[in-house]
């Protein structure tokens, strides 16, 4: 009102307005006349990070449009209250671990209750894979005494064939005048599977349709996890970390839809079969996966961080082994480029290799006798994966944090020589994977 | 059991020099820049240790990723 | 006020409170706000708050103070040497320093948990212990 | 407000109908005029509204160490968080500077390091007025509630307003404790309650040029009255006569300036307000006056 009348007097020369002005004004001034305490701003107590999120594989593979949110509700003396929220959907096709033929393929669905028949020369496909995920976080943050930091938290997260409950905490305690900080971890984990039709029995042949006999219900796996670590700061512009971690699985560590081809001992082509008269059923023969029932994993992790006049070089390594034989190396480089006070370009690139699981296997061999496990996952294979990509952000004018990142996700893989058997040699065997990774997140306080 | 003794010991090295490192208390300004948090955007660290766990044979490493869902 | 030294004898016959702080340092935004309460209650107690600015540019500590305005004395201290003559470990550190020029109370950080004892420790320094009762 | 500390006590004296209690503050004889039936209910409300005054005096002093106005005029170019009584002030001394195209300047109190309004002809040189003139100007400041700063040779002084803060104020307070009709006069600038019970309405004597003698008499019912131009205060040069009314923009005093002028308005502070800057407006006073709402009397 004041200011508007200010306006009018100003640009209207009119200075009927200025006693009006001032009234409103004297109101302003007397109307809290007496004198209050100094009360100086309060922080604001949530910080909440969402974005949106699209990860899309082509040739019809893996879709998943997905959203999160991480808020944090600051309480003073560094006590944190930290929720998470994600929702994912899933939909498209996942490798079914058969191999290709030149001949057309059928094979009984997932769910045991259909078939489908895949064209020569293609790669056989699950494409029942649909799914919506949702995963909930919770966790506290309280310091205790002057050096240490206390956390704990639950994780939850369900899907339609899954259940994941966890448990975890974690201390830290600096030294050396908060330049080192050591931290120890642990989680635990029980994850549910309840695939439709049931658990196959592992090795049990793909069955006809309405044929349950090899479904087992339902199974479950342990996870604990351990992690150590220490943090150093190096210099005003550097700072490091160094990570070891530990995790054991137990139980059904399967992929339940998963199936090898058994093939010819000469020519490596899938066994044919012939179901029962008037019965729909697997046109060649096929058997579910069987992984160990346990792994244990050990991944040493380091990470540095460095400042350059405004520009951050975000660089890490971790190297991975576990009893299942699987050896892999990641390098993650992060270039973050100021372009003025409020914007920012952060170029990325990832490098990833793997060797094969020691039961990882192209085919089985008719005739030949079973190995203890055998799996066909792609993601158990011997394959090299690059990441690149950039991230623009910039803050709004509310002082908000927004960005937009694109990303392309490769993996290109091959089969050891040692797996592949007659007319296999002939054909690609190794499913290549590239994925469109594009994020939009928003960051803000209230 | 090796490569956990291996770990062990550089942990143990990392420690011994901690010491003659680091900086002065009112020589935290670059380090106390969002952009210089060892996890300053964890909600794409979050994703990412998503897809990479659904995608790839390892997980986590930083902390406790990854995980939970039946996509591997 | 904004010289780059104090001189503590100067102020021999009041208790200073003493805090060094730096605009990055996230605690320092909710000591900044009990400073000035604890200024406006005990300033004419014969309290003064001398609060050591230890940015390496002083624009920033202005841009601090625009956000969170300080009711008491800014000193900068540039190269920090008054933050080692004092061996500061934590920031924010602050210093209580009796009437004789004789520090009675050091706290490393800043909790609003603790801040009745930051305030315990000055009202004694002050002698001002029977109010309390 | 005076650098003299006047001692802090009250006097009541009877009248025909109520009460008339008196003390001095900010530099200034005050009054309550109250229709209350017994002495020590008199007695009372005067000490409320002396406690006001004064508080308002000891606050806003700008001869006072320690206060809020000394500890922003000390400052030197540092920024100084005030309260919110203070922060109401400044906000309102920001829009009267808007709305007075910066002719009322709450900065403009070091121009009388070099004008002397003792009826001397002591005229300052331009280049001394240059000089004085270089430390004024309420935007050179920056003020962002709760927070100001000044550059640091600049000092702000509420004087101008504070009288008539002080009066408005002590009448919230007199209202807030009691019905009894009442008159509050800081030094002129005046309030009432509300209508008296026992007359029509309060008769107010506006001074003339002669030193104590009132030749207006104005009726008040509601509301207040304040006079800014000071009989007493002015430079003769030539012929010349100076008002002490200085203008912040040429550091010079406005030229043809009524003696004084006298508003009527809802509150103290409005008429103050309107009075002072229609002495700024100097020889078109009377034609900013008219534009105006409000009741006035100018005289010339």
């Amino acid at each position: 009102m004041a200011v508007v009348a200010i306006e009018m007097a100003r640009t209207r020369k009119n200075e009927q307005f200025i006693s009006v002005a001032l009234a409103t004004a004297t109101c302003t001034l007397l109307g809290s006349g007496l004198p209050t305490p100094v009360d100086a701003q309060e922080e604001p107590s949530w910080n909440i990070n969402t974005a949106a999120f699209y990860y899309g594989e082509d040739g019809g593979r893996v879709q998943d449009f997905s959203i999160k949110a991480i808020a944090e509700r600051m309480f003073v003396d560094d006590r944190v209250l930290t929720l998470g929220l994600a929702i994912d959907a899933l939909t498209g096709a996942t490798p079914s671990g058969a191999i290709r033929l030149d001949v057309p393929q059928t094979l009984t669905q997932p769910s045991g209750n259909a078939t489908k028949t895949v064209p020569a020369g293609e790669y056989p496909l699950d494409d029942t894979f649909r799914d919506i995920r949702v995963a909930l976080t919770v966790n506290w943050q309280q310091p205790f005494g002057d050096t240490n930091l206390f956390n704990v938290g639950a994780s939850l997260s369900k899907e339609y064939d899954y259940l994941h409950v966890g448990l975890n905490a974690k201390v830290a305690r600096n030294f050396n005048k908060r330049n080192t900080t050591l931290s120890a971890g642990i989680a635990i984990a029980r994850d549910q599977i309840d695939p439709e039709g049931g658990i196959p029995t592992p090795f049990s042949s793909m069955l006809d349709v309405g044929d349950l006999s090899n479904r087992l219900g339902t199974d479950s796996k342990d996870i604990l996890d351990v992690v150590v670590g220490v943090s150093q700061v190096v210099s005003r512009n550097l700072v490091v970390q160094a990570n070891y971690s530990y995790s054991y699985s137990d139980g059904y560590l399967n992929d339940p839809y998963r199936i090898l081809s058994i093939g010819d001992s000469v020519s490596g082509d899938t066994i044919p079969r012939t179901p029962p008269p008037g019965v729909e059923g697997p046109s060649h023969e096929y058997i579910f996966e069987s992984r160990p029932v346990e792994r244990t994993k050990h991944s040493f992790y380091t990470q540095a961080k460095y400042y350059m006049n405004g520009k951050v070089l975000d660089a890490s390594y971790r190297y991975m082994t576990d009893d299942w034989n699987i050896d892999s190396h990641t390098v993650n480089l992060r270039y973050r480029w100021p372009l003025g006070a409020s914007k920012f370009l952060e170029p990325h690139l990832r490098l990833y290799s793997q060797n094969e699981a020691e039961f990882y296997r192209l085919s089985l061999v008719d005739g030949a006798a079973l190995p203890a496990h055998a799996s066909t996952d792609y993601r158990l294979g011997n394959f090299d994966a690059i990441t690149l990509g950039a991230k623009y952000g910039w803050k709004t004018r509310s002082d908000n944090d927004m960005s937009i990142r694109v990303e392309w996700y490769q993996q290109s893989g091959s089969v050891p020589a040692n797996l592949i058997i007659g007319n296999q040699a002939g054909r690609n065997n190794y499913p290549d994977l590239n994925a469109l990774i594009v994020q939009f997140s928003y960051r803000f306080s209230r | 059991m090796k490569s956990t003794t291996i770990i062990t010991a550089t942990l143990l090295l990392t420690c011994s020099g901690c010491a003659s490192l680091g900086v002065e208390p009112w020589e935290r300004d670059v380090l106390a820049k969002d952009e210089m948090q060892l996890n300053a955007d964890p909600v794409e660290a979050a994703i990412d240790d998503h897809i990479y766990f659904s995608k790839e044979a390892s997980s986590g490493g930083r902390g406790f990723g990854g995980g939970g869902c039946g996509c591997n | 006020m904004a010289d780059s030294s104090v001189n503590l004898i100067e102020l021999r016959g009041n208790v200073v409170l003493l805090d060094f702080w730096a605009s990055w340092c996230v605690p320092c935004r909710r000591s900044f706000p009990w400073m000035n309460a604890i200024h406006h209650k005990y300033a004419d107690r014969g309290l003064v708050i001398i609060a050591v600015n230890l940015d390496r540019n002083s624009a920033d500590a202005k841009r601090f103070l625009e956000r969170y305005p300080a009711a008491f004395r800014i000193v900068y201290d540039p190269d920090a040497n008054l933050a080692k003559e004092f061996g500061i470990e934590v920031m924010p550190s602050s210093f209580i320093i009796g009437k004789d020029g004789q520090s009675t109370a050091r706290h490393a950080g800043f909790k609003v948990k603790r801040q009745d004892e930051y305030e315990a420790a000055i009202v004694a320094a002050l002698g001002l212990e029977s109010l309390l009762e | 407000m005076s650098s003299r500390s006047p001692p802090r006590d009250i006097s009541i004296r009877s009248l025909q109908q109520g009460w008339l209690g008196r003390f001095q503050a900010m530099g200034s004889p005050c009054e309550l005029l109250c229709e209350s039936r017994t002495r020590s209910a008199a007695r009372q409300l005067t000490n409320l509204v002396a406690a006001e005054a004064w508080r308002v005096e000891d606050k806003f002093s700008r001869y006072l160490s320690g206060n809020v106005i000394d500890r922003i005029n000390s400052a030197q170019g540092e920024p100084v968080l005030v309260d919110d009584e203070t922060a109401n002030l400044l906000d309102f001394a920001d829009t009267l500077y808007e709305l007075s195209n910066a002719s009322f300047d709450i900065t403009s109190g070091v121009m009388r390091q070099v004008w002397n309004f003792d009826g001397s002809d002591t005229l300052p040189s331009q280049e001394q007025v240059s000089r004085v003139l270089a430390r004024v100007g309420w935007r050179k400041g920056r003020w962002v509630r709760p927070t100001l700063r000044l550059p640091a040779d600049m000092e702000i002084d509420l004087g101008g307003l504070g009288k008539e803060y002080a009066v408005d104020s002590a009448v919230l307070i007199l209202r807030g404790h009691t019905d009894t009709p009442c008159l509050v006069n800081f030094g002129g600038d005046l309030a009432v309650t509300g209508p008296p019970q026992q007359r029509a309405a309060w008769s107010v004597g506006v001074e003339g040029v002669a030193e104590g003698r009132a030749d207006r008499m104005i009726e008040l019912r509601a509301g207040a009255l304040a006079t800014s131009g000071d009989a007493r205060r002015f430079l003769l040069k030539e012929g010349n006569r100076y008002s002490h009314i200085l203008d912040p923009r040429t550091g010079w005093p406005v030229a043809d300036a009524p003696n004084s002028v006298t508003v009527a308005a809802d509150t103290c502070t409005q008429a103050g307000m309107i009075s002072t800057l229609a002495m700024l407006r100097g020889a078109d006073a009377e034609i900013f006056l008219d534009d105006q709402a409000e009741q006035y009397w100018c005289r010339r």
